[in-house]
């Protein structure tokens, strides 16, 4: 398809939106909206994937929109058709789960509208070939996300949440903005291929590199920039969430990417380890205080500030390997960091849809009060369990390949010849070892609490299974983590493209090696083969299971559980979310979070109950932002004073500037 | 035009700077009006000899209104509104008198250096009267801050803008005088009526001010 | 010989005489939006017949683009009042007396205006922005509340000494002109002192933009000079409002130009750049603090206005032809803007009763067009796009960092200020728990729609023909 | 012949891992009440538990799910692929290379994600409590144990256990400080992996430190039996990986003959004992640690390996 079919596309989905203000009953308007995105957003995959596998060559167009003088710019080359391929993947599962779970929208008016200019949004941005353009969209994907997200404006907390997101969006948009502009320079052109052209003669690389890992980093969600994260992305509908989390990180990603990569020409030696840095703490600090939270969706949203953390450590080893010259390295970690950005999207998708559907059906999101609901919501649990296995990074699972890539990225290290690197890159490794085992804990709790175990509220008990449209986006995403897990070969021949032209190597071809294996450097060095992995485990399963039932005994009794001789038939005596993470509460209090306990325990006797008091103080917010947000206060205060003066001292103030001035000129000039 | 023209218009200008200062020394509002109307008369018989000068006919009338106008009308009409309200007499003054007239000196020394700095292509007649022009002109802004009392305050307005005048007439062929002098005279009739239709409040700082956040929904 | 400029200044006042005498408040506010209309048409010629340049008249590729910019929202305005009057009458806040009064004002106010900015004489200017500025206190006064009283007075006052420093200035311009020009009326002529400029002392220049800068800088409300704006906004009637905020702001803004252009023509004078600048800055960072503790809806946006006239301003200070085009266009999407936003305020408020920020809530549940209007408006000022100002601020933002990193920095610094603020009340006023009435109000959106609408495409497509427009004068303005 | 024979190989491994396993247990078992002057339990006990588990009816809680009835299958599947994929006799492995030490390590993560969650699924105190402190364990254990594989990998050049066990036998290696940090690193991992003292203690139920016997209290009949089958099975892998690692003598290479490869079963089963004689000395001469005490036991193995893995960074020679 060609790039005007694209923007065609683009403008069918902004027709959506303009469609959505008309008036309408509202199960129609549901089915229109969804069911044209998921039209419009499947066409835009399947030529995008088409694009990227094909290896079709790249594509370029201007319209005479935007900045007179410069037009607007669009592109497609191989990254921007991978990033398109993603977007566009998640809008479709989105709309299509949103086709059934749209229904129990209270208020479809502060919902439809902005749905399909926020994908809009999200694809012009990837097709953006200038800094207007893709700022122009990338703010707009800011705003439309924001309506959505103050959606249930009347929910409390969520105004907070909307209002902390757009104005971190829009700081991060202004770093963006100074970011063209350095690199602009005084050229004043802002198309990329321009910026592109004078990358040599740049000196202020430095300082662009940071505001790009503001700019897009905080877009993304990395630390300590993520705060906005775990607010917006739970408040807005959870379809809407599952975009967010799942593609519009992946967007941000591509603009750092884009930038940094691509525009900025040739990394120094150092840039990897700011890089690094932020990536390992995101990663730590993500998978730590999703471990500590009770809203389902909010531990979603911190465990996608994981990964983001995990995709940037990738980058980070990427960029120290370019400087060094060690292309096959480089190209090995960007491909961990695709691979992981596609995983992420994948299954963090499915879990957000997850999540709606337990929303659905219990009209909860505290894990507190959920439990026993793979029996109630079987496939919807299965389809759950899947995700968060492949979350946890474990075998034969997706999550695992990426991971295991930037493991072996880290081992190939030794080679950089600077020392603060050698230093940096083995640690960092631990912290990546640590976040990934964190997480794990982390979903099993998610797991443990909301589907196993008996229902800890009516709500819950309650609970029947969601509609078909939900389960069948939830299916179809799950088995796609299975597939990429166990066919990663695949895709990593498919990335290999964009990443030869964001390095200029890719990875050795995967195809030729038997048994679908991968070997990022040489077979002898290291290799695995999910297909096999998968095979054994199944079979080796199946075998002694049914060896057992043939040959042994297939009987089993239902009683109630012994648990030690007390049993207890109040479902309250059950492990709590609280309880599950006190040990790693207890281990990790102090990085990136404060939990004190309190237990007033009443003497014997005493006829009082017993109470268990737990503070949670997120360190990040109370040191990093609210001086900030007080400091502007005050200054806000003091100037206010000057609202209330007299005509008077209104009278001296210009007086004083006259005289100031007439001063100035006597004596500068 | 010969020596004997420059020191005289140069007398006018000087003696409008040194009634300033006496404005600013005053610190009864009669007293006060009445050093005005000196001043109004003095800036009347420099423009009219101005238009002498520089034989220019329609500098009379702006010396015919100064006199009707800021001369006799003014003072007169303030003399009334003041012993209407019955403001009391004394001129209470926010910055006390002997800062404030080192201050205008200081200012005078500005005007004085920022005016000199001008080269001497225009003439230098036009260019004393402007050093003095500003120096009215400041000094009437002086004024207008340092007093809280809305009839002085109109005074200082006043004087400022009789420097404004005095710069107008100075400047030779300057056209539009007229009509500025006349523009101008509306304006101070207009404070002044201003000053009557609210004598709810004295002086131009509003009454207290937390009333009127009522009305705004402002809060400090 | 063309006359379509004589309508422009004509047509208003005749019009007003007219609205003095006739009775009926429905027919007078017709007359007035028809008049207008009219204006704006003449004004429209103006693109195809020129009139050549006079003694006192001048139309220039720059004022050209004041002038239309001023009729047409004028016009929208006046069809916005001609709704919100209707309203003030039913709740007896105003008598069909002081509507008499304030439509014969307005199109007074409207004549003053155009005729400064087609002045081809600095004396002509002069006088015609101070009966603009008499009138607009009148109309501020109308409602004779103590505050809007309080208001008027300030304003009144602040007014008449700026508008006596503005006329020291002229003069000053005078005297330098005169050794080079000769005397007389040449010596107020704008072309002929653009002309002669460059040979013209450059102290007495420096002197007179002093005092230029600061008395018309009174009137554009940058701060510290900034004092009447807020309260006038505030307290007349919202119409008003959206006249001070959307073209009387802009008029003293021209003037500021006309002088700049002088300046920097003349190689001697201090670059007028820096004190634009600093002054621009100091309105934008100062105006987006104040934001924070506004508790009126009306002086909130105003003091927005503080802010966007110190970010023009600070452009132009900028110079070079892409500021100068942002800041061009930033000056146009900020007037069309602001007084759809003062449409949308003023009917919110007549629907709540209250001008007060905290009984205002929840907007878009009792008021869904009022509020997403609101909500859309506010967007677009505060620099979301797909409004007109988005491009601006990229470009000035994008122009200035590669020359001077620190002021780019401080600009971003005082945006992302006002932001936070701008966002932090529209979501208390559009969102949450809606209090107060619910029931609909009569309202024309008409106004609201084709200003947003106008500024949500020039965001995204700006007309080939302006485009060159505004470049050829942002390359004469350099 | 050479993929026949690697086939067999393969084959024989998958049976050695499995098969001694519960021996190895019995082994240090009956090693313990030796030395604390006791009979202590016949050596084949473990294989007729399981025998006579295998047998029984499985009662199951009414409030489990069917993960519950999966769970066992598939961690012992999972722990057996993981065993089978260690050398232990012999190197020429015809699946080695499907999965090298990371992924085996994340196999055994795989076992335990899956054991933490049917410890959770009846929904009683002990299952949480077991599997919360299970999954705590894991967060320091697992990246203690990736640092050592890190430095082993960055000595051996190579994730792949034949490559490395190869380059161990190999001259090339000499004596390093980095190996002797990843040694000891490696057994303090194996102890908290293995549930053993003095991070846990396997001989008891009622304990209220105890955390893998809680996640599985639940669990009875064949899928107790399963459980302990993986319980004991994980514990020899543990063995022979520390054996093929560090003390690879006696692995057969790569196409030998027979005698060879009974060369190196024999030095397998000599291995298993030592390390069973080892272990069982050191719990018989040291006590339980508090549960929160044990964050700092693993957190000196992640120091090790960190160390380890950093001094390798620095020189090759270390």
């Amino acid at each position: 398809m060609p790039l005007s079919g694209y923007l065609i596309g683009v403008a069918a989905l902004l027709l959506l939106t303009l469609a959505a203000l008309l008036p309408r009953p509202i199960r129609a308007g549901t089915v229109v909206i969804y069911g044209g995105s998921l039209g419009v957003t499947a066409v835009l995959f399947a030529s995008a994937l088409w694009q990227l596998l094909s290896g079709a060559d790249w594509m370029a167009l201007s319209l005479p929109l935007g900045i007179p003088w410069l037009g607007a710019n669009f592109r497609l080359d191989a990254l921007s058709a991978f990033i398109l391929a993603v977007v566009d993947f998640g809008a479709v599962a989105a709309s299509f789960y949103a086709l059934g779970y749209g229904r129990h929208e209270h208020e479809p008016e502060r919902v439809l509208p902005f749905y399909p200019a926020f994908l809009a949004a999200m694809n012009l941005v990837v097709l953006a070939d200038d800094a207007f353009v893709f700022l122009l969209s990338w703010e707009m994907m800011s705003l439309s996300s924001w309506a959505l997200v103050m959606s249930h404006h009347q929910v409390p907390g969520n105004a907070r949440a909307g209002f902390v997101y757009i104005v971190m969006a829009s700081i991060g948009t202004f770093a963006l903005l100074l970011a063209f502009g350095l690199m602009a320079g005084d050229v004043g052109d802002y198309a990329f291929s321009t910026m592109r052209a004078h990358a040599s003669e740049r000196t202020v690389t430095g300082v662009v590199l940071a505001l790009a890992l503001f700019g897009a980093g905080s877009k993304a969600g990395l630390a300590p920039f993520h705060v906005w994260l775990p607010l917006a992305h739970p408040a807005a509908p959870s379809h809407v969430s599952a975009l967010m989390s799942g593609v519009m990180t992946k967007v941000a990603v591509y603009g750092f990417l884009r930038i940094v990569f691509d525009i900025l020409g040739a990394p120094a030696w150092w840039w990897g380890l700011p890089v690094l840095a932020v990536g390992a703490i995101t990663a730590v600090i993500g998978a730590l205080l999703g471990l500590t939270q009770n809203d389902l969706k909010r531990v979603l949203a911190y465990s996608t500030i994981e990964n983001i953390g995990v995709i940037f450590i990738a980058l980070g080893l990427s960029l120290a390997f370019r400087a060094h010259g060690y292309g096959a390295a480089a190209a090995l970690a960007l491909t961990a960091a695709l691979f992981h950005v596609l995983n992420h999207s994948l299954f963090k998708s499915l879990l957000f849809f997850g999540s709606g559907a337990l929303l659905t059906a219990t009209g909860e999101r505290s894990l507190a009060r959920l439990g026993g609901l793979l029996n109630r919501m079987p496939m919807t649990g299965l389809f759950m369990l899947v995700g968060c296995v492949a979350i946890s990074a474990l075998p034969p699972f997706n999550g695992f390949v990426s991971e295991w890539l930037a493991f072996q990225a880290i081992l190939l290290s030794p080679v950089l010849s600077s020392w603060a690197l050698k230093l940096m890159i083995p640690a960092v490794g631990a912290m990546l070892a640590l976040a990934a085992a964190l997480a794990a804990a982390a979903y099993v709790r998610v797991f443990g609490i909301a589907f196993l175990g008996r229902p800890r509220s009516d709500a819950a008990r309650n609970a029947v299974e969601v509609d078909r449209f939900s389960l069948i986006a939830m299916g179809t995403l799950g088995v796609l983590c299975l597939l990429t897990g166990v066919l990663p070969g695949l895709v990593i021949d498919a990335l290999g493209p964009l990443v030869s032209q964001l390095i200029g190597t890719a990875m050795a071809n995967q195809s030729q090696l038997g048994w679908l294996a991968i070997a990022p450097i040489a077979e002898s060095r290291s290799s695995y083969d999910g297909l096999l992995v998968f095979l054994f485990i199944t079979t080796s399963a199946l075998m002694a299971a049914a060896i057992i039932h043939r040959f042994a005994s297939d009987v089993s009794r239902i009683a109630p559980p012994w648990d030690c001789g007390f049993p207890d038939p109040d479902s309250a005596t059950q492990y709590t979310p609280e309880s599950f993470a006190q040990p790693v509460r207890r281990v990790f209090s102090g990085l990136g979070f404060a939990a004190s306990e309190t237990v007033d325990m009443p003497r014997p006797g005493d006829q009082r109950p017993a109470r268990f008091e737990l503070r949670l103080k997120d360190l990040v917010w109370d040191y990093g932002y609210q001086p900030v947000v007080s400091t502007v206060f005050t200054i806000a205060d003091i100037l206010n004073r000057l609202q209330f003066l007299t005509i008077r001292q209104y009278l001296s103030l210009v007086f004083a500037a006259l005289v100031f001035l007439l001063l100035a000129l006597a004596i500068w000039t | 035009m010969g020596g004997l023209y420059f020191d005289i218009a140069h007398l006018f200008a000087g003696g409008l700077v040194l009634i300033s200062f006496i404005l600013l020394y005053q610190d009864r509002l009669y007293a006060l009006l009445n050093v005005f109307a000196l001043q109004a008369f003095v800036l009347a018989l420099s423009v009219a000899w101005q238009a002498y000068v520089q034989d220019a006919p329609h500098l009379y009338i702006t010396a015919g209104i100064t006199i009707a106008f800021k001369a006799i009308a003014i003072p007169v009409a303030l003399h009334r509104m003041v012993s209407r309200l019955g403001v009391h007499r004394e001129v209470e003054t926010v910055v006390r008198l002997v800062p404030t007239m080192l201050a205008g000196i200081a200012l005078v020394a500005l005007s004085m250096v920022v005016m000199l700095r001008v080269t001497g292509s225009a003439d230098p007649l036009a260019r004393e009267d402007l050093a003095f022009a500003l120096s009215v002109v400041l000094l009437g802004m002086l004024m207008m801050v340092t007093r809280s009392n809305a009839v002085s305050q109109v005074v200082g307005f006043m004087s400022l803008e009789n420097g404004l005048i005095l710069a107008a007439t100075g400047a030779k062929g300057m056209p539009l005088v007229v009509e500025i002098s006349v523009a101008f005279s509306i304006l101070i009739a207009l404070i002044v009526i201003g000053i009557f239709l609210f004598r709810i409040r004295e002086r131009f700082d509003s009454v207290d001010l937390q009333v009127l956040d009522d009305y705004r929904g402002e809060s400090r | 010989m063309v006359y379509n400029v004589y309508v422009i200044l004509g047509l208003p006042v005749i019009t007003a005489v007219a609205l003095v005498i006739l009775q009926g408040y429905r027919l007078l506010a017709r007359i007035n939006v028809v008049s207008s209309f009219l204006t704006f048409v003449a004004a429209l010629t103006l693109f195809a017949y020129r009139p050549e340049t006079g003694t006192y008249l001048l139309v220039d590729d720059l004022n050209i683009v004041f002038v239309v910019l001023n009729t047409f929202v004028a016009f929208t305005t006046s069809a916005f009042s001609a709704s919100y009057i209707s309203h003030e009458l039913e709740t007896r806040r105003l008598t069909v007396g002081h509507l008499r009064f304030y439509h014969a004002m307005y199109q007074l106010l409207l004549g003053a205006m155009n005729l400064a900015l087609v002045a081809n004489n600095i004396g002509l200017m002069w006088v015609s922005i101070e009966v603009a500025t008499l009138t607009t206190v009148v109309m501020v006064g109308i409602y004779r509340t103590p505050a809007a009283l309080e208001a008027a007075w300030k304003y009144f006052i602040l007014g008449s000494v700026g508008i006596a420093l503005a006329l020291f200035g002229t003069i000053l311009v005078y005297m330098a002109a005169r050794p080079v020009v000769g005397e007389g009326m040449n010596g107020m002529v704008w072309t002929e002192l653009i002309q002669h400029v460059s040979k013209f002392d450059p102290a007495m220049l420096n002197l007179a933009f002093v005092f230029l800068l600061l008395g018309y800088g009174t009137k554009v409300g940058l701060a510290p000079l900034h004092a009447w704006l807020p309260d006038a906004h505030a307290e007349g009637p919202t119409p008003i409002s959206a006249v001070l905020s959307g073209l009387l702001l802009n008029v003293a803004l021209y003037a500021v130009l006309r002088f700049k252009l002088l300046m920097s023509a003349n190689p001697g004078a201090l670059a007028p750049g820096p004190l634009m600048v600093s002054l621009g800055l100091l309105s934008l960072i100062f105006a987006g603090f104040m934001l924070y503790r506004r508790g009126d809806i009306k002086r909130l946006f105003a003091y927005s206005s503080i802010e966007h006239m110190g970010i023009i301003v600070f452009a132009f200070g900028i110079g070079g032809t892409l500021a100068n085009f942002a800041a061009l266009l930033h000056m146009t999407m900020h007037s069309l803007t602001k007084s759809a936003i003062f449409f949308a305020v003023g009917h919110a408020a007549q629907a709540k009763g209250t001008q007060q920020l905290a009984k205002i809530r929840g907007l878009t549940v009792t008021h869904p067009f009022l509020g997403w209007g609101l909500v859309i408006g506010v967007a677009a000022i505060a620099g979301l796009p797909p409004g007109g100002v988005f491009m601006s601020e990229f470009l000035i933002v994008s122009s200035t960092v590669s020359r001077s990193p620190v002021l780019a920095l401080l600009t971003v610094f005082g945006l992302v200020i006002a932001f936070g603020a701008l966002l932090l009340r529209l979501h208390s006023v559009a969102f949450g728990e809606p209090t107060g009435s619910r029931e609909p109000i009569k309202a024309s959106y008409l106004p609201m729609i084709a200003h947003l609408t106008l500024v949500i495409i020039a965001g995204i497509y700006l007309p080939p023909p302006l485009v060159a427009w505004f470049q050829h004068i942002a390359a004469s303005l350099h | 012949m050479n993929l026949f024979g690697n086939l067999t190989i393969q084959i024989l491994q998958m049976l050695l891992v499995l098969l001694p396993a519960p021996l190895l247990t019995g082994f240090i078992r009956k090693v313990k009440a030796r030395l604390l002057r006791k009979k202590g339990p016949p050596l084949l006990q473990p294989y007729r538990d399981i025998i006579k588990l295998v047998g029984k009816e499985a009662v199951v809680a009414d409030s489990a799910s069917w993960l519950f009835r999966a769970v066992p299958y598939l961690v012992f599947a999972a722990t057996w692929v993981a065993a089978a994929l260690v050398p232990t006799f012999a190197t020429g492995l015809l699946f080695s290379w499907s999965a090298d030490l990371i992924a085996i390590i994340a196999l055994l993560g795989s076992a335990r994600f899956f054991l933490a969650l049917a410890g959770m699924d009846v929904g009683t105190s002990f299952g949480g409590l077991g599997s919360s402190r299970e999954m705590m364990f894991a967060t320091l254990a697992e990246p203690a144990m990736i640092m050592i594989v890190f430095s082993l990998a960055l000595i051996a050049g190579s994730t792949q256990l034949s490559n490395v066990a190869e380059f161990m036998l190999s001259p090339a290696v000499g004596l390093r400080v980095s190996l002797a940090l990843g040694l000891i690193g490696l057994v303090i991992v194996a102890i908290a992996e293995n549930a053993r003292i003095p991070v846990d203690n396997p001989a008891t139920h009622l304990e209220l430190t105890m955390v893998h016997e809680a996640m599985v209290l639940e669990y009875s009949g064949r899928h107790l039996a399963m459980i302990e089958l993986s319980a004991e099975l994980k514990l020899s892998l543990y063995v022979s990986l520390i054996a093929c690692v560090f003390f690879p003598w006696g692995l057969a290479p790569v196409g030998a003959g027979i005698a060879p490869h009974l060369f190196g079963i024999a030095a397998y089963i000599g291995k298993l004992a030592v390390a069973g004689v080892a272990l069982a000395v050191f719990e018989t001469s040291i006590a339980k640690m508090r549960v929160f005490r044990v964050p700092d036991f693993i957190g000196v193995a992640l120091m090790l390996g960190l160390l380890a893995t950093l001094l390798r960074f620095m020189s090759g020679s270390l």
